[in-house]
């Protein structure tokens, strides 16, 4: 079954307001294009999910489409903070937004339940933190075996996960390497999943290497194909992460004017993620990293 | 030779990694100090990022704790859920190297607000994995400037705990991780009184007073008896933080 | 760190008597080497775990080395029963055995508990089965969210691990590709780990593509190199399985006689795997399947 | 054109799988059945075996459920973690297949024991993933030869649920599955009353009666009303067990 429709109309048909959104990537494989796709079609009230927020998130809070964060580490990695977001949090503008806040390792948990659709996920962590005095989803249980305590978090299961990749068949078999974060567990965890590769393949690139593939079409609703669609985040072996952009973000976000300015040109002022790319051509270029292939395998035809 | 508070602070810091197998890599100064421990004094030193690796050997300084130069060349790629549940959590990890924006005198971090948790005053970015590191490495490193803002007689909120209130709290916590052990700052050292577990400045830096760090700490903070002088960076540490780790100087000047 | 021993060595100085051992591997990468220098080193009292005892359990059961079967499926698959199995448990020959008997996904969910250092994992099965009756580790409790039920397993800690692979570096990181069962799993959850390889590699191959690698050095203490240490289980990419030997063994193991005479000239007839695959040569070399090579793909240079 | 009750039962299992998206394969028959339903009318049916793989498009008739030839060309080849947490929990697959060595009037299957659990007249080889397969997928259909020791009143032990007491006893279970839908045999099919949940039999064989139907059930079994006749295998079936799936006979003679 061929999946692969355009952005425009994948955010159209599977984002809608209200829908609790998880657009996951460590660091890696952070999917811009569906962050600006998402804005530009100004959706609202979106709970937004993801391990570290990140500027993708920034922006999106920024723009207004978000009502709740689910998160563990709203920072800019490597630069400090995310200024939309401390600007919604303190001060409610452009407005406030509901926190919900756990650490890495207990959200990795929730889509880890979410994913095998247990009602719970036991994890050695929260002790002697104040968090769990924040947050009620923060539990400690004691052990069916011996008298250990633990805590437990509870299912994450959004309605859309959207998820960048190095590569996709039509039919959405989806193979990523690198840091692949939580890309797994958020696709199984969501009830719609969304896919966004770097390079189309056949399927008999895909069934070549079976133990590459981490999202099995059977689970996705749909694949747009968006080179360049991570950046400035990065996708292994085929760009780098664009760090100067990280470190213009602090200066961009400072104030919400020249945020506002910079959405406005590179957001609302293009109609897609080709235009985005056609301008930032330039940049990107200097982004190609040098080759490092892995050693071939061989799995054998049995016949 | 020349060199800049941070440079021995960073040279400090990795000194303290000696004989460690396997370290959790922290953002920030963690991450230019674990670096530089493997690339002098400790070359068989694991470098575990809570991105999902394991063995990092880094070509370049990590730009991020996600850099994909810590992925090319590494032993081990991951799905975190991995990387927390058979790494941090199995108890693999010797060291956790962590930042503070805010550190009381027995060792607990926060990095989640200043001022009220509802209504905060600032709102730092939050755990990350450091609620979980603090409690599943078997000793924490901490490693953050010293000023009387972070230096604090009690954090606003406990993100990453320490010695809770001093004496045996910890211990009753009943966890792997015996905390933090070491607080490596651009004046001094602190590490942890046996008995309080209250910090005490054990070495000052090169031509630091004790009414310098006294200055900065918001509690009135004591001295060990055998007070030592931290050792200078050497030309090879100097040469690797400026020729390879940060050419730019973003973490050491 | 060189850890590469000879079998002899390995199973002397890791595996003593009364321990608990896990030789896993589903169907694929069945590590019949390691077992045989076990019951060569008359080797007593052992708790064997694994989720399908298989032929190789069944040997070592004829053999005399078990004391308690930790299994979630004790059948030749393919083919019928396990005799030696049978007789131990319904005759007490050689000894009687005890059973401690799970489900497939209970037993994984033991592995996984064991390797991640939790108290117990939670699983969606055995509600309507007599399981729970016969075994008091599955337990049903309450979800701490909400009212659902759901059943506990306790975690498994073997003492020693033995895992089978196509290659590993000389410290041990080790990688496999095709089914990996509960390899990894097993390897975390276990005190002591030795690894057998098809292929010892060079540490670059290795770190050509770190996300094949499943088992890093860190938690292994012997590698031991020994190509087709599968045999007659199969090794993805390298020989397949010898499914005839599997139906021979239902003859072969009817009768305790048989079988007794098949281990005097197979296993205490020989000195080592060597000797094994010299005996073996003609029928092995039959097992070679044909190529089907994976995709090689770019992990990039960043420097 | 000649064929054999087991080729009939094979083809005739093949055939209840028409319509089914994902299929987790159970070893033995349901294997074979599985495999030619694949390759005659369900192209596009997806296999998944609990050996850890989704996908499978085996280039032969697989020897064992965890043959190499299911891996090679496959979708995806996984852990039996992810397998069983990810797929089968997460309620991913339509239709199990399964075997029993002893099946009751409720579709309860027993693979464990015969006789006393602490003390068997036969150990059988238990589970596997039977007991868990037996609540998550969405239906069940089991497929055995029919015989008076396999067809029993009341299993010796449950292995697998099937509609337990009968009547509205599995509701109360709250899993995902609904249970067993149709038992074929190399006599019959037999399926279960809305109502009752026991088992009925609603085909036979070409050229079976229903005398020998009950000669090889151990209770007092009911026929349906509108009882039919189980169409023959097509030569296109045949030639697919023959040649490709069972070239010697193992399972079809």
């Amino acid at each position: 079954m061929n999946k692969v429709i355009s952005m425009q109309h994948a955010i159209r048909e599977f984002v809608h307001d209200g829908d609790t959104v998880a657009i996951e990537g460590f660091t890696h494989l952070i999917c811009f294009a569906a962050a600006h796709e998402i804005i530009r079609q100004r959706k609202q009230d979106l709970t937004l999910c993801r391990l570290t927020p990140d500027m993708i998130y920034d922006q999106m809070i920024a723009a207004g489409v978000c009502k709740k964060l689910v998160f563990s580490y709203a920072g800019n990695p490597g630069v400090g903070s995310l200024q939309a977001f401390r600007r919604a949090v303190e001060k409610g503008e452009p407005r406030s937004i509901e926190l919900d806040e756990f650490s890495h390792f207990g959200l990795v948990a929730r889509y880890l339940a979410g994913a095998a659709r247990l009602p719970f996920y036991p994890l050695k962590s929260y002790s002697g933190s104040d968090l769990p005095k924040v947050n009620s989803q923060i539990r400690e249980m004691q052990s069916p075996f011996g008298d250990e305590k633990i805590f437990v978090v509870p299912p994450l299961n959004p309605d859309v996960a959207i998820l960048h990749a190095q590569r996709a068949d039509e039919n959405g078999n989806t193979q990523i390497w690198g840091l692949t974060g939580v890309q797994k567990e958020a696709a199984f965890a969501s009830q719609r999943v969304i896919v966004v590769v770097e390079e189309l393949v056949s399927e008999s690139v895909i069934r070549a290497d079976p133990n590459r593939t981490m999202i099995p079409g059977l689970i996705v609703n749909a694949v747009v194909v968006e080179p360049f669609g991570a950046h400035p985040s990065y996708v292994q072996g085929m760009y780098d992460r664009d760090n100067a952009f990280y470190v213009e973000w602090d200066t961009i976000s400072r104030e919400a004017a020249t945020l506002n300015a910079w959405l406005d040109e590179w957001v609302y002022g293009l109609n897609s993620r080709a235009e985005y790319v056609e301008k930032m051509r330039a940049r990107l270029e200097k982004l190609k990293p040098g080759d490092a292939y892995a050693e071939p395998i061989n799995y054998g035809a049995y016949t | 030779m020349n060199y800049s508070q941070n440079e021995l602070m960073i040279a400090a810091a990795a000194r303290e990694l000696q004989g460690a197998r396997v370290a959790f890599v922290g953002v920030g100064l963690p991450n230019i100090v674990c670096n530089l421990a493997q690339r002098s004094h400790s070359p068989n030193l694991e470098l575990v990022y809570e991105a999902g690796v394991f063995g990092a050997r880094p070509a370049r300084l990590p730009l991020s704790i996600g850099d994909p130069t810590i992925v090319t060349g590494a032993v081990s790629a991951m799905g975190m859920a991995d990387l927390f549940q058979l790494y941090l959590q199995r108890g693999l990890i010797d060291v956790g190297f962590l930042g503070a924006a805010q550190i009381d005198k027995f060792g607990n971090i926060n990095t989640t607000v200043i001022g009220d948790y509802q209504k905060p005053k600032v709102r730092l970015p939050g755990s990350g994995g450091a609620a979980e590191i603090a409690v599943l490495c078997e000793k924490i490193l901490v490693i953050t400037r010293l000023n009387k803002r972070a230096f604090v007689p009690r954090v606003d909120f406990i993100t990453s705990p320490g010695h809770l209130e001093g004496g045996g709290a910890r211990k009753k916590l009943n966890v792997r991780g015996r905390g933090p052990e070491a607080v490596i700052t651009d004046l001094c050292i602190l590490r942890f009184a046996e008995d309080t577990r209250e910090m005490i400045v054990t070495s000052l830096h090169p031509n630091v007073t004790r009414e310098k760090v006294q200055e900065n700490i918001g509690w009135e903070v004591r001295f060990a008896e055998a007070l030592k002088i931290t050792p200078e960076p050497t030309e090879r540490e100097l040469e690797l933080i400026r020729d390879e780790l940060d050419p730019h100087g973003l973490y050491s000047r």
